[in-house]
């Protein structure tokens, strides 16, 4: 089964979402089912992958290749290694709760909902998956369909303006990166990650490379200052689309500079890392502010995604500032980790942030903050939850959010003071919107009537948010297996990332 | 020293505490407090032990991992304890007070429907400071410290629909960050040198990180900075200027955990740290002078606060402040174990106030302001009693516990020679006066004098209707507790100064550099406890103390209208303490909104004005615009379309001939 | 003159023109004898002539290297049999998808089945040109059928404007062709296109660079690229959606074969002169295109745009000059025309009497008054906009992939921006179909099974094609050398 | 010498002819004045010795495109008054650019000298018995034979669509019906009715 | 003598007669027809001269083909000519604006 698994991973929650697809709105109970049991066998499918893991190697494991479009070297080549393996992992976990909470709530054509969460999945893990340029890009792209669909039929008042949003700007961004990938076929005849990665090339090459990489993934990210499509996204999106954006699809972003644009162009990016620093602390500040004035729950939280982001790629870029302050990359893996950790960390949280909000919205089909108020006193059991969440999202210790921004602070100090001291200002700031938030929502005497007429959890919605709850404190309290997992990939990624590739 | 017991001792409150949580409103009240109470007192009960084997000197200093947390670059970050004679005297302070809590929790919550949460709130903060004390490292460190920070945040906001509870406790976390932002740069930067996270580390290369620069601010000294950004976690926690503003408000929540956690416990972890740093803070005069203004200023200062309130709780509140800044100050002029002993002292008769107060609030029906109370010595004696004994060792009166570790850090103040170290003696000298005052101040009108909660019975009646009755004394769950504090209150400072203050009994988990101990200097002058209380007496503080409660017993008992007639003439004074050094004034009416104008004018200026506006929705428009111009080219006529075909012909010709 | 000394066995690879022109014969006989009677007959005859040519095509005119006939001036190629059963598919699918719409117009007449032949045997003929003179004859027979078709429904008024500006318009174009053909063949003395290439090596010679932009306009003009393309907008919308889908389609093969012989092969050596010549047009068309499709509100008006940026794209592969980019302008006209094959059908089978589906609007809510149709055309416009994993993203990827190769940083990145802003408004279109709500008063779409399951296999063979892209890509590059 | 003399005779009359044809306000004095260009061109033909395609030019487009045009001009009842008005205020860049695309191509053929041909090379005079005609008429049936085919068919297509555009069966007109009036039998039209002779008075 | 060039002054003046004709005729389609006469005629032209010239017989057929095509082409021409008058009973090129944009 080793031989296929990621294949297996791929496309067996395609396949389900084909037969839902086809089973039709009619016999949605069947689809239903379908779904979710597809859902959890793709996670079960994540076990043996996370089980035989080899710990101790860079390389890319369970692989596969089979020959895809011959003539051009392009092959249907799979491999994961310590960067891309935590985030199937997540993917796969992430879409069962996105299927439980749109068991009873989703009305309208739900089977084509649950086909194009199930065929996203699919094409998510094959984007992480891919060792082959032109199949990563090939997933990368179909992936946006669903979710154009996922925002535009099942999104808010202002959906369509929010998903062409999406879609154009995640387009923009892709199609440039689309002509750098081939720009290196033309060069090296292969269209092989590996071959990219082992490619040299001039600096005046690696510039507009990374260029393109760059407006590719800062849009995914998202990055300051091409960020705006996301809250318009998530706000519009159903709850299930927001989970998954904010989860999966901006961690795309930081998987595609540590894939492609650290080892494809490091000298390119040695040479531009300033302006991605800057860039992420921006976002981790600007984007702080922007959020403590949110009037919308779902607002509030994608720019609370942005400014998480950030640290993702302030810990990605590190090694560069390392490497000009200290003349080593000694402390760089760990702002790679530490981006690593934060990216798998944001998507728990922000993904049960989501469907907490969601939870709500269920209820009260209003996501304004005003129109809520001490929804502890209706809901407990779910007041507990959400404070949990938010607590992770502000970087609580024991919490998963707390690692990831320790070690990137941790890291960022050894490249510059101003870098770890500006970016700690997250402790203030994502607790001030965090908490501001819940002491409105959760907090206080009982707002109004709706609030007063609320029910607490059901058991679907307890079993998503306590599951989501037991990962996040459980990367909390002991992050060392993720750690493990990541650390020689890193480790090979630092050094691929400080390589010169410019040829003699 | 066996590391599964020490293991069982944070490990049965968190255990108690997730059962209490999880399951308490299945298993009940009864079965609820039992198993918190069971498991607080067993983590009690083996630091008691603990400590009592350290303080024999038969245990060795246990330093070593329980897990691995993570690995990441080589460097391994673990949990792990560190249990020294510091440590275990923390964690016998933090335990003891915590169990009294619990105990007296019983009969204080009676009444409240979050009776069960409450319990499992303070069993998870008593897990969250006993990470704190036993930590090893920084990470831990941190954990412990943020974990407090959080159990304090939700105990604060226990009370949910109280409006000024909710934003008592996001005020308190908010500035708790403040503190945090520095002590997490702090430990970054620590970290970059030394690559570890582990004290001992840091500890080593102290005497070489005296010497490094960082290249900030024109170039600082690495150790200075490191202690001062650590020294700003502490001014977050333990509440100093200008951190302190949220513990007054923290008086929100239930008394209790005004006792245990704004008191005793959780307030005095920026001390425990600092002393637990003290190989770093050693190398850095520059840090230890800004330790020191900062809690002088805090001890008098915020005292002054406490004269003009007229809550029992925010009264002891700011008596806290004023406490804290001591022990800051004693840490600042490098008497560690001053601050330390002082923080074990204050742990209890602080605790025991509160808790007192805590009874009159129970008998008071919840009514806080002491212009409604008024002789209740009468009608509650063992309350009137401990409260006395508690006033007693806060004014530092001689022989009482308070006396010895107080006084002794005036006089430590008093010999340091650091820098700012005399306007620091000067503060706190004036700070004991003004400690006394607001003591009997609060002793007077509330347990003597005229028993003004008639009146506000009879307003009562008025409207409620319900029949008249007097305030009586509580029960034994919890009058226990008050006694069982008192009487360390009252004796402890008198056993255990000789040892600990005197008797280098920390060793080297306080480390003193020699030309900076003047706990060494004042060791020369001690003769035992006995004499050093009879000296007491002689001394200037006492003299202070005196004038104190003549002051007070003059404005309250003898001549109130005194009072009213002074706060006319220094209105101006009264209207800068009213408003707290407009501390609150700054932050909620200039830095919120301030905050909150910059976060809206990014929004809709450069977010939504400027990217989206003009970049995105403005090239799509002029996208669209474009297209609808260039189409009124194709107008639809023949020979407009012919004639950009010749056109298009004569231009590529020309060009190419010209290019010819 | 042994070229010229054929006998019946020798003829074999010029089976489909041969055939064609009798089947035609057949048709008009036909029609006059049985299809007056029987309207719709003679369609479902002109449709078993395209399949049994299809199979006489593969029978006869399979050849695995290049034969050259009638004196030099027809050529049979493997890329000759590959357009050309492309020729016979894609005709027999337009003519499929109009018959209802042409019986609801009451043009259901045997000679639009005459004509289309006709048209068709004009696209034999340009694939298998190899003289100027064929050249020329091949363009003339396409262009004067696809004119009368055009103007077919003489009921409509906007059909005979469309008409005559595509006439006159034409022949225009045919008068600058035959100019550029003129002094070619005093240059070199021959209309054989393999001796021309042979003669023509002085790419500087201005005789040559004369001749050259003259056909160069033409050739556009004929492709619709800007700015000679004004007669492509207005005639798609003004012919009726039958035409519209068939000049959309076959004719395409039939230009990128008149670029490929013409310029690439006859002129190659004056390549230089003619990439440069291609270059501005190829931009003009990509921006033009793209630009003012998003202004449109008629479909076949907007499809029409977006042809001519499609036509940039394809313009763009014989800017490299190159085997590889001519390979890859083949596979993007293939993929083209199978596209657009599917979206004008979808126009046509949501058009019913009296009711023209050619306002963007009239597609709201499509989704839910006829889910197949909708994600059909969905899955058409995806592939349009070039997304993976439909066909179209395969076809964008070669043209920038040959750009790269010749280096053209410039060429890339407009490319890349401009599919960007295409892709908007295919997008709007799902938007329309998917996201909002159906006006009441639409008519139902057309529910014949045979088309809807001939739209289906169209609309998964962008989908397959785009899962499984290396057969079709290996094969256009193999045919061109 | 004469030949010369002749052709700018008549080359002058063609352009002039030309220039007619696009200024002419009734379309009838266009085609007029295309026929006497055509005439005129047909003559320059016979001077450099194309005979045969300067006899077809005539019998061809004189005889029977340009009556074809005349034809339809007649028989669409076109409003000739609203047709006067002449060209538009911007007919001097049109004029402009007709003028350059002249020099340009001038350009072209004196100054560089379309690369390798001397375009100052008169035509050799064919020998005295070349038969132009005869020549055609060899090569147009065996190597054009298959352009010759093409050409055929492209006249059936302005066969079939000039029907299927023009022709209408309208219900309500009289037409003739050559077949029925060439089958029509004597004996159905006309009736001999035999009438007693009346009687003289 | 008359010499190559001349004549292909003449067909080049012709050409842009011709072309002329199309784009400054703002009235009459008629006149469209007989303009693109006149650009074939300019064609077959260069093509007898060349012919001559090179003393083959191609571009004499070349031309023979032409003047056939050019009568099918006037004849669907003014096909679509009477059409289009029967439609919109005129044939004033500035009546024909209804597609645009």
């Amino acid at each position: 089964m080793h031989d296929y698994l990621l294949s297996l991973l791929i496309w067996l929650p395609i396949a389900a979402g084909i037969v839902v697809l086809l089973l039709g709105e009619r016999n949605i109970v069947a689809g239903r089912w379908i779904s979710l049991i597809a859902t959890l066998a793709t996670l079960a499918l994540c076990v043996p992958l996370w089980l035989d893991f080899n710990t101790h190697t860079a390389a890319y494991q369970f692989v596969e290749k089979a020959a895809w479009i011959p003539r051009f070297h392009a092959y249907y080549a799979l491999g994961v290694d310590g960067i891309s393996m935590p985030l199937i992992v997540l993917t796969a976990l992430m879409t069962i709760p996105v299927v439980i909470a749109a068991w009873s709530v989703i009305k309208a054509r739900p089977a084509q909902y649950y086909a194009s969460f199930l065929i996203m999945e699919g094409l998510m893990i094959g984007v992480f998956a891919a060792t082959d340029a032109l199949l990563f890009y090939f997933f990368w792209e179909a992936m946006l369909i669903p979710m154009f669909l996922i925002i535009g039929i099942w999104g808010g008042p202002r959906r369509v303006y929010a998903t062409i949003k999406f879609f154009l700007y995640t387009f923009l961004g892709s199609v440039f990166m689309l002509a750098a990938l081939i720009y290196m076929y033309v060069k090296c005849g292969s269209y092989s990650i590996a071959a990219f990665q082992a490619l040299p090339l001039t600096l005046a090459e690696q510039r507009w490379i990374f260029a393109a990489f760059l407006i590719a993934f800062a849009v995914k990210v998202p990055m300051w200052p091409v960020h705006t499509w996301l809250p318009d996204a998530h706000v519009e999106a159903p709850t299930g689309g927001s989970v998954i954006l904010a989860a999966i699809m901006l961690k795309m972003g930081g998987y595609g500079f540590l894939r492609f644009a650290l080892p494809i162009a490091p000298d390119a990016c040695r040479h531009l890392y300033f302006l991605i620093v800057v860039l992420s602390l921006i976002a981790v500040i600007y984007i702080g502010f922007v959020a403590l004035v949110q009037q919308d729950m779902k607002k509030l939280i994608a720019y609370s995604s942005i400014a998480h982001m950030g640290f993702v790629t302030l810990g990605i870029f590190l090694v560069y500032a390392i490497l000009m302050n200290t003349g080593t990359t000694h402390g760089a893996a760990m702002g790679m980790d530490g981006a690593m950790v934060q990216m798998v960390s944001h998507g728990l949280i922000s993904g049960a942030l989501f469907l907490c909000v969601g939870v709500l919205y269920d209820r009260m089909h209003t996501r304004q903050i005003a129109d809520y108020g001490g929804v502890i006193n209706t809901m407990p059991v779910f007041a507990g939850f959400m404070v949990l969440f938010a607590l992770a999202n502000t970087g609580l210790p024991g919490t998963s959010g707390f690692v990831g921004e320790f070690l990137v602070i941790l890291a960022s100090f050894r490249a510059n003071f101003w870098y770890s001291a500006l970016a700690a200002l997250t402790l203030i700031l994502a607790a001030s919107y965090t908490l501001w938030l819940v002491k409105r929502v959760v907090f206080g005497p009982v707002g109004n009537d709706r609030v007063a007429k609320l029910t607490d959890l059901n058991g679907r919605e307890f079993v998503i948010l306590g599951a989501l709850a037991a990962v996040v404190l459980l990367v909390g309290i002991w992050p060392a297996p993720l750690l493990k997992v990541m650390g020689p990939s890193i480790q090979h990624l630092v050094h691929q990332a400080v390589a010169n590739k410019i040829p003699a | 020293m066996n590391p599964q017991l020490l293991l069982a001792i944070p490990l049965a409150p968190l255990i108690a505490a997730v059962i209490a949580g999880l399951f308490g409103r299945y298993i009940g009240r009864v079965a609820t407090h039992s198993i918190t109470i069971a498991g607080v007192a067993l983590a009690c009960g083996l630091s008691l032990y603990m400590t009592w084997l350290s303080y024999w000197g038969h245990v060795p200093s246990f330093n070593g991992p329980v897990y691995t947390w993570l690995v990441s670059d080589g460097v391994h970050m673990q949990v792990g304890f560190l249990i020294d004679r510091l440590t275990t005297l923390m964690m016998s302070v933090v335990t003891f007070v915590s169990l009294c809590v619990h105990v007296y929790t019983i009969g204080y919550m009676r009444d409240d429907p979050g009776y069960t949460r409450f319990f499992s709130y303070i069993s998870l903060f008593t897990f969250g400071m006993l990470m704190l004390v036993m930590a090893n490292n920084f990470m831990q460190l941190f954990f412990g410290w943020e974990a407090v920070g959080v159990v304090s945040y939700l105990l604060i906001g226990f009370w949910y629909t109280r409006p000024s509870a909710i934003f008592a406790n996001l005020k308190a976390f908010l500035v708790n960050r403040v503190g945090d932002l520095g002590f997490i740069i702090g430990i970054a930067a620590l970290f970059s040198y030394t690559h570890s996270l582990s004290y001992q580390a840091a500890f080593a290369a102290a005497p070489h990180l005296a010497h490094q620069t960082l290249p900030v601010f024109g170039g600082v000294n690495a150790l200075t900075l490191i202690c001062i950004c650590l020294f700003i976690g502490a001014m977050g926690k333990s509440a100093q200027v200008p951190l302190h503003v949220w513990l007054p408000d923290s008086m929100e929540g239930p008394t209790p955990i005004s006792a245990l956690i704004h008191a005793a416990t959780m307030v005095t972890a920026g001390v425990y740290m600092v002393a637990r740093m003290s190989p770093l803070f050693e190398y850095s005069s520059t840090a230890l002078s800004f330790v020191l203004v900062i809690g002088a200023t805090n001890a008098l200062f915020m005292g002054i606060l406490g004269v003009i309130n007229n809550d029992i709780k925010r009264v002891i509140a700011y008596s806290t402040l004023s406490q804290l800044g001591y022990m800051v100050a004693a840490l600042g002029a490098s008497a560690y174990a001053a601050g330390i002993f002082h923080l074990m002292t204050h742990a209890c008769f602080k605790a025991l106030l509160f808790l007192a107060a805590g009874s009159v609030i129970i008998a008071m029906h919840h009514e806080q302001d002491m212009r409604k109370m008024g002789g209740l010595g009468k009608y509650m004696p063992i309350t009137a009693a401990t409260c006395w004994i508690g006033g007693l060792s806060l004014v530092a009166f001689p022989f009482f516990s308070g006396y010895y570790s107080k006084d002794a850090i005036i006089e430590a103040v008093g010999l340091s020679h650091r820098w700012g170290s005399t306007y620091a003696y000067w503060c706190l000298l004036l700070g004991a006066y003004v400690t006394s005052l607001y003591t009997f101040r609060l002793l007077f009108m509330t347990f003597h004098g005229e028993e003004r909660f008639r009146n506000v019975h009879a307003e009562h009646d008025a409207h409620g209707g319900h029949g008249a009755h007097e305030p009586r004394e509580n029960s034994l769950v919890v009058t226990l507790p008050l006694i069982a504090l008192a009487i360390p209150s009252v004796i402890l400072g008198y056993f255990t100064v000789g040892k600990v203050l005197y008797g280098n009994y920390f060793g080297r988990a306080i480390m003193v550099l020699p030309q900076h101990n003047v706990l060494a200097r004042m060791a020369r002058d001690f003769h035992g406890p006995f004499e050093l209380g009879l000296r007491g007496f002689l001394s200037v503080p006492f003299a202070l103390v005196v004038a104190g409660l003549v002051t007070a017993w003059l404005f309250v008992l003898k001549r109130p209208q005194w009072a009213d007639a002074a706060a006319v003439k220094f209105a101006w004074l009264k209207r800068i303490l009213d408003q707290k050094y407009y501390f609150d004034w700054f932050n909620e009416r200039l830095l919120a909104p301030l905050a909150r104008g910059v976060g809206f004018g990014l929004w809709k200026v450069g977010d939504q004005g400027l990217i989206d506006g003009a970049l995105v929705n403005g090239t799509a428009k002029s996208v669209g615009g474009i297209g609808g111009v260039v189409r009124r080219v194709q107008s639809g006529y023949l020979y407009s379309y012919a004639f950009w075909i010749v056109i298009g012909l004569a231009a590529l010709l020309g060009w190419f001939m010209l290019r010819a | 003159m042994s070229e010229s000394m054929m006998t019946l066995h020798s003829l074999g690879p010029a089976v489909p023109e041969i055939y064609l022109a009798g089947a035609i014969c057949l048709v008009l006989l036909f029609e006059a004898f049985v299809g007056v009677k029987r309207p719709g007959a003679t369609g479902t005859l002109a449709l078993l002539v395209l399949a049994v040519g299809a199979g006489l095509t593969v029978a006869f005119a399979d050849v695995t290297h290049r034969v050259v006939l009638f004196d030099g001036a027809y050529v049979a190629d493997p890329l000759a049999f590959v357009l050309k059963l492309a020729g016979f598919l894609s005709v027999a699918v337009a003519l499929l998808y109009s018959r209802a719409y042409l019986r609801n117009r009451e043009i259901l007449k045997g000679e639009y089945y005459v004509l289309a032949l006709t048209a068709l045997l004009g696209i034999f003929v340009l694939i298998s040109a190899n003289s100027l003179l064929t050249v020329y004859l091949g363009v003339e027979l396409l262009a004067l059928s696809v004119y009368s078709m055009v103007a077919f429904d003489r009921e409509s008024g906007v059909a005979a404007e469309a008409a005559m500006k595509y006439f006159v318009l034409g022949a225009l174009a045919s008068g600058i062709l035959l100019y550029g053909m003129s002094i070619v063949y005093g240059l070199t003395g021959t209309l054989n296109l393999d001796r021309i290439a042979a003669a023509v090596s002085a790419p500087d010679s201005l005789g040559v660079v004369l001749a050259v932009t003259f056909i160069v306009v033409a050739v556009a003009f004929k492709l619709g690229a800007v700015p000679f393309h004004m007669w492509l907008p207005d005639v798609y919308e003004g012919a009726p959606t039958s035409v519209t889908l068939f000049i959309g389609t076959a004719p395409k093969i039939a230009y990128f074969a008149l670029v490929l012989r013409l310029l690439a092969h006859g002129l190659a050596g004056a390549s230089v002169d003619w990439t440069r010549m291609l270059m501005p047009i190829a931009v003009l068309s990509l921006v033009v295109g793209n630009v003012v499709a998003i202004a449109q509100t008629n479909i076949k008006r907007m499809l029409a745009y977006s042809t001519i940026s499609h036509v940039g794209f394809i313009v763009l592969g014989f800017v490299a000059g190159t085997a590889s980019g001519y390979a890859a302008a083949l596979y993007y006209t293939l993929v083209y025309v199978l596209v657009s094959l599917g979206s004008f059908g979808v126009v046509l089978l949501a058009s019913r009497k009296g009711f023209e589906a050619d306002q963007l609007s009239d597609y709201k809510g499509l989704y839910r008054r006829d889910p197949l149709l909708a994600l059909a055309m969905a899955m058409l416009m995806f592939s349009f906009a070039g997304v993976p994993p439909f066909v179209g993203f395969w076809a964008k990827l070669r043209i920038i992939q040959v750009l790269w190769e010749s280096s053209h940083l410039w060429l890339v990145i407009i490319a890349v921006i401009m599919s960007v802003v295409g892709a908007f408004y295919y997008l709007r279109v799902v938007k329309l179909m998917y996201f909002d709500d159906a006006p009441q008063t639409l008519p139902p779409t057309e529910r014949s099974v045979g088309v809807r399951f001939a739209l289906g296999i169209n609309a998964a063979a962008v989908l397959v094609l785009g899962v499984l892209p290396a057969p079709l890509l290996d094969l256009c590059a193999r045919v061109i050398h | 010498m004469l030949a010369l003399i002749l052709f700018y005779i008549f080359a002058t009359f063609l352009v002039a002819g030309a220039f007619g044809v696009i200024t002419a306000r009734n379309p009838v004095y266009s085609a007029l004045f295309l026929v006497f260009s055509f005439i005129n061109s047909a003559a320059i033909w016979l001077l450099i010795e194309a005979e045969f395609l300067a006899i077809v030019l005539v019998l061809v487009y004189v005889g029977a495109v340009m009556v074809l045009f005349l034809f339809v001009v007649m028989m669409l009842d076109i409003n000739l008054a609203e047709l006067r008005s002449g060209f538009t205020r911007f007919a001097w860049l049109g004029w402009l650019t007709a003028l350059a695309v002249i020099a340009e191509i001038i350009g072209v053929v004196w100054r560089h000298g379309l690369g390798a041909i001397d375009v100052n090379t008169d035509f050799a005079s064919e020998p005295a018995n070349y038969s132009n005609t005869l020549q055609l008429g060899k090569v147009l049936y065996t190597r054009y034979a298959y352009p010759f085919e093409l050409a055929a068919v492209l006249l059936v297509v302005a066969l079939v669509a000039a029907i299927a555009l023009t022709l209408r069966h309208r219900p309500g007109l009289k037409s003739q019906d050559a077949s029925r009036q060439v089958a029509v039998r004597a004996r159905d039209r006309l009736r001999i009715v035999k009438t007693p002779a009346e009687k003289r008075p | 003598m008359i010499t190559l060039g001349d004549i292909l002054t003449l067909s080049a003046i012709l050409f842009a007669l011709a072309v002329a004709g199309i784009f400054l005729n703002r009235k009459n389609v008629i006149l469209l027809l007989m303009c693109v006469e006149l650009l074939l005629l300019a064609a077959n032209f260069n093509f007898i001269a060349f012919s001559r010239m090179l003393g083959n017989l191609t571009g004499q057929v070349f031309v023979f083909f032409v003047l056939t095509v050019a009568a099918a082409e006037s004849a669907i021409g003014l096909a679509i000519l009477v059409v289009l008058f029967r439609e919109r009973r005129s044939i004033n090129v500035e009546d024909m604006n209804t597609l645009k944009g």
